[in-house]
């Protein structure tokens, strides 16, 4: 009937799904978890947008790269704020200086590293004036980078390197973004409500440049803590996508849509501890030892990939994706028993030790209900493929982190979620001087691949020097990488269009639509 | 009476001071910081201790928190960026309070008539049921409790929503779920202080004067039986109020509860010590009223405190 | 020698007990109270309930400190300040090897969890070492001087009879072998026909063992019966004391004389037959008393000079004192 | 003769318990005549209470019941009556006033409430009538501010002012028959005196007939008309107050009579203490109660129970010393015996 | 005079006089406080079940685990979530582990951590209370007040603090439990030592001239036992859920440890596809709590000194 139709087409397309905790904050230059970027993804448009992987324009019409990839020009289009002022060049270097400058506190500061002189300011040595970003006039944009990145072009689509508006942050002061009114928008929602671990609610910004792309009237983000309640919710039609947990993935294994969030998650090695694990053979032993299969078989009903080496395959190489341009056999996901014992057997005639259940091993995790399945699974395999001992200590989040940062651990199980689709994110972890070697990998020869990389100009070149360091990272055992995150998705089949990617985002809902019948 | 409660007062925030300063001590010994993620190197986390005033000396920190809390100001949460303490829980409580309330009412109101039904039927089947309910009520841990109810009453018989709290029928799963222990306690309690009442002596009195069964229960057996537990109510009272976790987790509430444990767990310092005086103060403030309402309910309190 | 010519093994001058009830409220249980106790004597102290008998007894004993006035006990001050540590231990010892209390609830006073046997033998420990043998011998050789039996020793309190079980309280006291002891009420829990049983014990034993007591009760013809002066309290004061047939032939307070008139007499015609000295009204508060015969209100003579000042209690000759302006 | 208004006729009343059996009454009569003051003694535990409180089942069912014998109030078994039947009875017809008043009274309610309870629930009284009943009953026993004191909660009360509650709750339903049970132990002499003044004031003002349970011989020398003596659940000797008194037929009553110390009793002649404790009633003695503890014990004595003799005027005894195969014995004489009157 | 009755042989006529043997006699059997208590709670058909059942539970928590040839650590990726077989009696959980094994592994931690949690809260709280209740005044002032300010501490803050101070596991979760609850028991314990020591029997000991110590420890603590006995059982089913609550929370046991609250909690994460998962361990959770409450109150009628001779 017509007039069914017609109250079809007036209802407005509300899209909704859930988090398990609030998203911390909106502030732009603040926000440092997955949560907070995806909305922020689809409240603010940077000078670019990444769709899908590929790197769109987004306030920058147009930008002009220098042949030693150094210098980046962007020319604004003529976009306006969702109060109705017009985006100013002024906006975005405030907003840069803004995620460097250290009075400002951005926890995710070192994201602009790599811009010109980014160190300095960042630790006070200069002000942040000398940082190279720069309003060349209302519509041009001038950053100026430390060294080459292809990448680049894609992080300046993360809400840290997006406009903020300087009237707004002098007016609220530490109340900006607090609340959906204390900030405006530039992307393709706006934020109109917002009630603190209960829900946040997104509706289309009549204002975004690109407005009439922008099929979905709503977002709305509720917080449910429990993973089994959302997917309870979601079967009883009050969410329109929803995680599923690995347990229940069977359940719904015709219609889940499967997804890499791009975390890896691997055992760090501490080998400036005391204990065997300094040594090499004894690494490697462990490396071998563990059955990557049964692991991910067994804690995620198969849902998640084993790894056997250590990038992320999917992250781009020169061409195509890396892991098909570089592949890599690694460890292999099964265990291979006689490889790890003769390696054990090497390190034990170094380490002077005759029976191997004489070595005891810490193994430190945190306390949810995964992490302790994994210890599990873990100490199990290393106790009966090596006959050592290993104890489980789990231990709460932050204080995980803290003796990772203190370094008073023998290994951990952690993971690395990427910034940007580039080996390196991975790969900048282990040389000598990074601050996240809490294993104290030290490798002159892995140092020196990574270093190359970074200077290059000649993408394969970089990439071959890339691939090499990784390789040169698994022959010395100095993680032990355990699986790539392949999460499963339920959608509502009335919707169209729901994105997802393994940087930056979990969802992406620009393009998403509902299907009328 | 206005004296005795002045005095208590004042004892009561004594005690908290102590209490907050305690605490205050507690979290900076907790491992780790506020602002511990994957990605933190030394330099921001150095600019991050300097934008939270962290780099000054401890005791000029306690004393700048005092000096905001005394002003009633928590100061601003650490997880959720730019939002004071007072916002939080200005926005959080009302849902435990809510729920809390409810649980209570079912809690108090089945607790009691079970307590009373299976006291005045000692030994019967009748009694037999209310005991068995009542243990089976201190039996389940809350977390099993939850998902049980969920899992038939919203999930297997979709008789009830599953989670959230949004309207009468929202409520009802979560509020028997939390109160239901406290039901079971308060069941309990009634019924064995109504056992020590029907043998008191003044019971007997009234039946010589001839008062129905009924007028006896009420007037003499209940009001002194409940004396005891009144006593208790006030600890159940501010936990049930302030939230609780498990099931403000379970059906995706946005209470007390669930900031609380997060607080912790994140050690959002001004985030624990404003959810640690709002408890207390509950606290204090509970035990007050229960203090003052004990007066009231008996009369033999009143004189003596003058 | 005459009796009233030793020095009194027992002197209790000025004695006051105060109970702070609150900011404002002072509960007088026991007020300015002097009395002397001979060796081997028996002194009644009667009175209302309430009226601060077993406070005064209590005092006497060390289960209360006093808020003032003395104790002397065989010539040593009880409450002076000892000068150091193990003086007051050695001192501790002493008066508690003298002096001994029995109690007047045979149910609490008794620890339901300890046999008879611990009861008894508990004050041993004053007493100095004793083996076991030796001390099971004199547990059962005190059984049987209050008329209980080696088959007693290891029951507990429950198993016994009101009768016996006061009987068990009397063998403790008697444990220590003790010079005096105040026995409060001994009788007032016990039927009728076990109070003859204990104070015919109690009457035995002091000739046996030349005690002394300090026999607390409100039962006024057991007090005439068993002491050889009486001490009458009202509401923390005494207000009359003599010798026992002295006071009861010529009762001089009209507080005495009316509750004199008052005791139940087993006896139908005299029952009937005597005219009670009628008391108006219910025994005031002892808190915040004011400076008055604290009679005054109840009394049927008093006088407006009753309620100007507290009477000072008066020789009248004989020993015999009395609190009263109007006597 | 008139009527008797509370017949009572070889009642026993057990209580099961987990140890047994407790044989609390085992055949006891007696029987309350219109106005007249009965007194029952005997020793603690002997069934007093749980004898009168038969009379308006006030004993707790179960674990108690009635294993035999009729209990007639005004000729109606009180134990074939209905529950409904008891209220109508209980405060109208049979008032009681327990010995405790600090606990027989609840300690949450105020007096007044308390004895305008008497009241609640029966049909004709309106509130304001309940109301100025109970103050002019508070008034009667001596309460003076009653307007005041009514509004008091028992704790803000004396002692002997709680027993004249007690009073008024028992009486301000106008009955027949008040039972009370130790009503002045918990008080003082002077006090005890005050009260039971009242009492008997009382009852010839309103012509109540009284039952009153005690231990203590002098109150029922100052009150009784008739007096039961009661030993291990069993009434032992009954009688006026006289026959009692000065023709003591029984050696347990001359034994408590000789026990009592008494102003004119000499220092130096020992009390004659009965020697012993009472039976315990889970396992009494087949026979005589007092077999155990009487000194004219006979071999009978010890195994069977001693029929009732009827003396002169009323006066009974169950005693095989009555017996006539028994050696006569001459009980000691308290006062002047026959020769006084 | 008139004979009602008539006895037909002279000789039982003849005067015997007192019994002195019957008339002080002690009819009842000379049972000791305990074995009186013991005999009434005997004679409590619930309490003895409960008695069985949490004995049947602690004798399965040391041989339950041998029973089976599984070890309650060793996963196997082909049999995980499986149902209950002739091999795993009651399936085996989402790592392949044996549950049988695991739930009485878990019996082991949960009972362990039920009966010392709160053996140590009574000894700390009972001997503070103790004090408290005995001396009054300042003492006790200023113990109400710690009282007060513990309360109010998260219990979480201290429990992770314990794990950081002492190694994370039974231990630090137990010295937590006893850090932040022994005031209940503290509280309880001075409220019934201030009644007790005004009793007579410990005026009497006092006059006897017996110490501080003696009384508190002959005279005034036998007499709660009791009540702290029936206190302490109620307390254990809290301790236990204390250590699930933690568990829910990730503050639990360490791996591959486990205990009957944490296998609940992963049951009740599988609740709508692997039921039975939930079922076991809440099935013994709640029976030992039923137990344990039937038998504090049969404990609680035994040991009330009001009800003796019953
Ligand atoms: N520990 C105490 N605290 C407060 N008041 C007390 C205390 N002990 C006794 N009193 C009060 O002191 C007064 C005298 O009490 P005491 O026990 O000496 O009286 P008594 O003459 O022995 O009475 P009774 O005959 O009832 O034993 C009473 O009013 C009593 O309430
Ligand atoms: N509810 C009951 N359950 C069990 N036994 C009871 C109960 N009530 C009374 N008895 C027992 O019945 C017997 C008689 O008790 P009763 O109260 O009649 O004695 P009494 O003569 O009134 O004594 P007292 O002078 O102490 O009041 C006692 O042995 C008592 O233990
Ligand atoms: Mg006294
Ligand atoms: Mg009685």
């Amino acid at each position: 009937a017509p007039k069914a139709e017609k109250a079809e087409a007036a209802s407005p397309k509300v899209f909704r799904f859930s988090y398990a905790s609030d998203i911390p904050t909106l502030d732009p230059q603040m926000g440092n978890s997955m949560p907070s970027a995806t909305v922020a993804f689809h409240i603010f448009d940077g000078l670019t947008r990444m769709d899908n992987g590929a790197v769109k324009p987004g306030i920058a019409e147009s930008w002009t790269v220098s042949d030693d990839g150094l210098v980046y020009v962007f020319k604004l289009r003529d976009a306006k704020w969702s109060d109705g002022q017009p985006i100013k060049a002024q906006e975005f270097e405030y907003g840069i200086r803004r995620l460097m400058d250290p009075a400002a506190a951005s926890p995710y500061s070192f994201l602009g590293l790599l811009i010109e002189n980014a160190d300095a300011v960042n630790s006070g040595k200069m002000p942040v004036e000398k940082l190279g970003v720069r309003a060349v006039d209302d519509k041009t944009v001038e950053l100026r980078l430390a060294y080459p990145a292809d990448y680049f072009l894609g992080m300046l689509s993360m809400c840290q390197f997006c406009a903020t508006r300087p009237d707004l942050v002098e007016r609220y002061g530490k109340d900006f973004a607090a609340t959906p009114d204390k900030n405006v928008y530039d992307g393709p929602f706006m934020v109109k409500e917002w009630a603190r671990e209960d829900r946040m609610i997104l509706v289309k910004n009549p204002n975004y440049w690109n407005a009439d792309s922008i099929a979905l009237d709503e977002i709305d983000i509720l917080i449910v803590p429990d993973e089994n309640t959302a997917l309870a919710m979601f079967d009883a039609g009050d969410l329109d996508l929803v995680r599923v947990p690995p347990a229940f993935v069977e359940k719904y294994k015709d219609r889940v849509v499967y997804y890499y969030d791009g975390s890896n998650d691997f055992i760090k090695l501490n080998m400036a501890s005391k204990g065997p694990l300094s040594d090499r053979d004894f690494r490697l032993a462990l490396n071998y030892a563990v059955d990557r299969q049964d692991f991910v078989d067994i804690t995620t009903k198969g849902l998640y990939d084993a790894n056997p080496r250590y990038v992320l395959p999917q992250v781009a190489g020169v061409d195509a994706a890396y892991g098909t341009e570089y592949p890599l056999p690694g460890f292999g996901v099964r265990a291979d028993v006689a490889k790890a014992k003769d390696h054990l057997a090497k390190a034990m005639a170094r380490l002077g030790v005759a029976d191997p259940s004489s070595i005891e091993i810490e193994f430190l995790t945190s306390d949810t209900d995964r992490s302790r399945a994994q210890a599990e699974i873990v100490q199990d395999q290393w106790q009966k493929n090596l006959g050592i001992k290993v104890v489980v200590k789990q231990v709460p989040y932050r204080q995980r982190l803290d003796m990772e940062s203190k370094k008073t651990f023998e290994t951990v199980f952690t993971g690395w979620a990427p910034d940007y689709s580039d080996p390196m994110t991975y790969l900048e972890l282990w040389t000598s001087d990074s601050p996240y070697n809490h294993g104290s990998y030290r490798s002159a020869k892995y140092d020196e691949y990574v270093a190359f990389a970074r200077k290059s100009t000649d993408k394969r070149a970089r990439m071959d020097a890339l691939f090499a360091a990784e390789k040169e990272l698994l022959a010395d055992g100095a993680i032990v990488p355990m699986q790539l995150r392949r999460e499963s998705l339920l959608v509502n089949p009335a919707f169209t269009g729901v994105g997802t990617y393994f940087i930056g985002t979990n969802y992406d809902l620009v393009h998403a639509d509902r299907a009328s019948k | 009476m206005g004296r005795y409660i002045l005095k208590r007062i004042l004892i009561s925030l004594a005690t908290l001071l102590v209490l907050v300063t305690v605490v205050f001590a507690l979290v900076r010994l907790m491992p780790g910081d506020p602002f511990s993620s994957e990605k933190m190197t030394p330099q921001v986390r150095q600019n991050l201790e300097r934008y939270y005033g962290f780099d000054k000396p401890v005791l000029e920190q306690y004393l700048t928190y005092m000096g905001r809390l005394v002003r009633g100001d928590l100061g601003y949460s650490m997880k959720y960026a730019n939002v004071t303490v007072n916002e939080i829980i200005a926005k959080a409580f009302p849902y435990s309070a809510d729920l809390g309330l409810r649980a209570l009412a079912i809690a108090v109101s089945v607790g009691l008539t079970l307590g009373v039904v299976s006291a005045l039927n000692r030994k019967k089947p009748i009694d037999a049921v209310c005991v068995v309910v009542a243990i089976i009520g201190t039996s389940i841990p809350d977390f099993i409790m939850g998902y049980v109810l969920q899992y038939f009453f919203g999930i297997r018989w979709g008789l009830l929503p599953i989670a959230q709290y949004k309207g009468f029928a929202y409520t009802i799963l979560p509020s028997v779920g939390l109160g239901f222990y406290t039901l079971a306690l308060v069941s309990r309690l009634m019924r064995s202080s109504m056992l020590e009442v029907v043998q008191q002596d003044y019971v007997k009195t009234a039946r010589a004067k001839g008062a129905s069964r009924f007028r006896i229960v009420r007037k003499h057996m209940i009001r002194n039986a409940i004396l005891p537990i009144v006593t208790v109510l006030g600890p159940i009272t501010a936990s049930v109020l302030t939230g609780t976790f498990v099931i403000e987790s379970i059906f995706a509430i946005p209470g007390m509860g669930k900031f609380y444990v997060s607080s912790v767990q994140s050690l959002d310092y001004t985030l624990v010590l404003g959810m640690t005086v709002f408890f207390g103060a509950f606290l204090v403030t509970a035990n007050l009223i229960v203090d003052v309402l004990y007066g009231i309910v008996d009369p033999r309190i009143r004189v003596a405190r003058g | 020698m005459s009796v009233a010519e030793r020095e009194p093994l027992l002197s209790v001058s000025g004695l006051s007990k105060h109970f702070r009830m609150s900011r404002t409220e002072v509960l007088k249980a026991v007020d300015d109270v002097s009395f002397d106790v001979r060796e081997g004597e028996t002194v009644g102290l009667v009175g209302e309930s309430g009226c601060g008998k077993s406070t005064t007894g209590r005092c006497i004993v060390r289960l209360h400190e006093p808020t003032a006035g003395a104790v002397r006990f065989a010539g040593e001050d009880v409450y002076a300040p000892a000068g150091s540590r193990s003086a007051d231990r050695e001192r501790k010892r002493r008066l508690c090897k003298g002096m001994q209390m029995v109690f007047q609830n045979p149910y609490s006073s008794l620890n339901p969890r300890m046999t008879v046997k611990d009861i008894v033998g508990e004050g041993f420990a004053l007493v100095g070492r004793l083996g076991q043998k030796e001390r099971d011998e004199r547990i059962v050789e005190l059984l049987r001087t209050v008329g209980l039996g080696a088959e007693h020793m290891s029951r507990f309190p429950h198993e016994f009879s009101g009768g016996q079980r006061q009987r068990i309280g009397i063998a403790r006291a008697l444990s220590v072998d003790p010079r005096f002891i105040v026995c409060d009420e001994p009788i007032s829990a016990l039927d009728v026909s076990i109070q003859a049983q204990v104070i015919n014990m109690l009457k035995r034993l002091q000739a046996e063992r030349g005690l002394t007591y300090l026999f607390v009760a409100h039962d006024l013809s057991v007090v005439k019966y068993i002491s050889d002066r009486v001490i009458v309290m009202y509401l923390g004061t005494v207000v009359e004391q003599a010798g026992a047939s002295e006071l009861y032939r010529s009762p001089l307070h009209p507080y005495t004389r009316a509750l004199f008139s008052a005791i139940p007499e087993a006896d139908p015609r005299v029952a009937r037959g005597r005219a009670r000295i009628p008391l108006k009204g219910e025994i005031p508060s002892p808190v915040n008393p004011r400076d008055e015969c604290r009679f005054a209100d109840r009394c049927p003579i008093a006088e407006p000079v009753c309620r100007s000042r507290r009477p000072p209690l008066r020789d009248m000759g004989d020993g015999h004192r009395v609190a009263c302006h109007l006597a | 003769m008139p009527e008797a208004i509370l017949d009572v006729q070889d009642l026993s009343y057990s209580f099961r318990t987990y140890g047994g059996e407790v044989q609390a009454v085992r055949g006891v009569s007696f029987e309350v005549m219109p106005g007249e003051v009965v007194g029952i003694v005997g020793e603690s535990g002997c069934g007093k209470s749980v004898t009168a409180q038969c009379a308006l089942r006030l004993n707790p069912e179960p674990p108690g019941f009635r294993r035999g014998g009729r209990m007639l109030y005004k000729g109606e078994d009180v134990f074939a009556k209905g529950e409904r039947e008891l209220r109508r009875m209980r405060g109208a017809e049979i008032g009681f006033v327990f010995q405790d008043p600090m606990t027989y009274l609840n300690p949450t309610m105020r007096v007044g409430a308390q004895v305008e309870e008497v009241f609640a629930g029966r049909p004709g009284v309106s509130r304001r009538e309940a109301r100025s009943r109970a103050d002019e009953m508070l008034a009667l026993v001596g309460i003076s501010d009653v307007a005041r004191r009514r509004e008091q909660y028992p704790h803000e009360l004396s002692g002997g002012m709680k027993q004249r509650v007690m009073i008024a709750m028992a009486l301000v339903g106008r009955p027949s028959l008040i039972i009370a049970d130790e009503p002045t132990t918990s008080l003082d002499v002077t006090i005890e005196a005050q009260i039971l003044e009242l009492l008997d004031d009382l009852r010839r003002k309103l012509g109540t007939a009284i039952v009153l349970i005690t231990h203590d011989l002098g109150v029922i020398a100052k009150m009784c008309d008739r007096v039961y003596v009661m030993y291990g659940g069993k009434v032992v000797e009954s009688g006026g107050a006289e026959d009692i008194f000065y023709r003591t037929a029984h050696p347990y009553t001359a034994g408590l009579l000789g026990s009592v110390a008494r102003l004119e009793t000499d220092c130096d002649e020992e009390l004659k203490a009965i020697e012993g404790t009472p039976p315990d009633l889970f396992s009494p003695p087949p026979g005589c109660p007092f077999a155990a503890r009487c000194d004219y014990a006979m071999r009978v004595c010890r195994e069977s129970p001693a029929p009732e003799y009827r003396l002169e005027g009323g006066h009974r005894v169950s005693c095989w010393l009555r017996h006539e195969y028994a050696e006569p014995v001459e009980l000691p004489a308290r006062c002047a015996p026959e020769a006084a009157v | 005079m008139e004979a009602i009755g008539d006895a037909p042989d002279r000789s039982l006529f003849e005067r015997v006089g007192k019994d002195r043997a019957g008339m002080e006699a002690i009819e009842r059997p000379n049972l000791t406080y305990w074995q009186d208590a013991w005999r009434r709670l005997k004679a409590n058909r619930m309490a003895v079940f409960a008695l069985c059942v949490v004995g049947l539970y602690v004798v399965m928590a040391v041989v339950g685990p041998w029973m089976t040839s599984y070890s309650y650590t060793a996963t196997d990726a082909k049999a995980t979530d499986a149902l209950p077989s002739a091999a795993h009696w009651f399936g085996t959980d989402m790592l392949g582990r044996d549950l049988w094994s695991r739930v009485w592994m878990g019996a082991r931690t949960s009972l362990m951590i039920g009966f010392v949690a709160t053996l140590l809260n009574t000894l700390v709280g009972g001997l503070i209370g103790g004090v408290a209740g005995y001396y009054g005044g300042a003492v006790d002032m200023v113990l109400m007040r710690v009282v007060d300010v513990l309360y109010g501490i998260p219990y979480i803050i201290v429990a992770i603090l314990m794990m950081v101070v002492m190694e994370p596991g039974m231990g630090s979760l137990i010295v937590a439990m006893v850090v932040t609850r022994w005031i209940g028991m503290a509280r309880f314990v001075r409220g019934e030592v201030m009644r007790v020591k005004e009793s007579d029997f410990v005026a009497a000991a006092r006059v006897l001239g017996a110490s501080d110590a003696t009384i508190l420890v002959r005279h005034i603590m036998p007499n709660l036992m009791g009540l702290i006995i029936t206190n302490t059982m109620m307390a254990i089913p809290n301790a236990i859920f204390t250590e699930a609550f933690l568990s829910f929370i990730g503050l639990g046991i360490q791996p591959p440890e486990c205990s009957w609250g944490l296998l609940a909690r992963e049951g009740s994460q599988t609740l709508s596809i692997y039921p039975l998962k939930l079922f076991f361990p809440a099935f013994f959770i709640s029976t030992t709590m039923l137990a344990l409450n039937l038998l504090g109150d049969g404990l609680r009628d035994a040991l009330d000194p009001r009800l003796r001779g019953e």
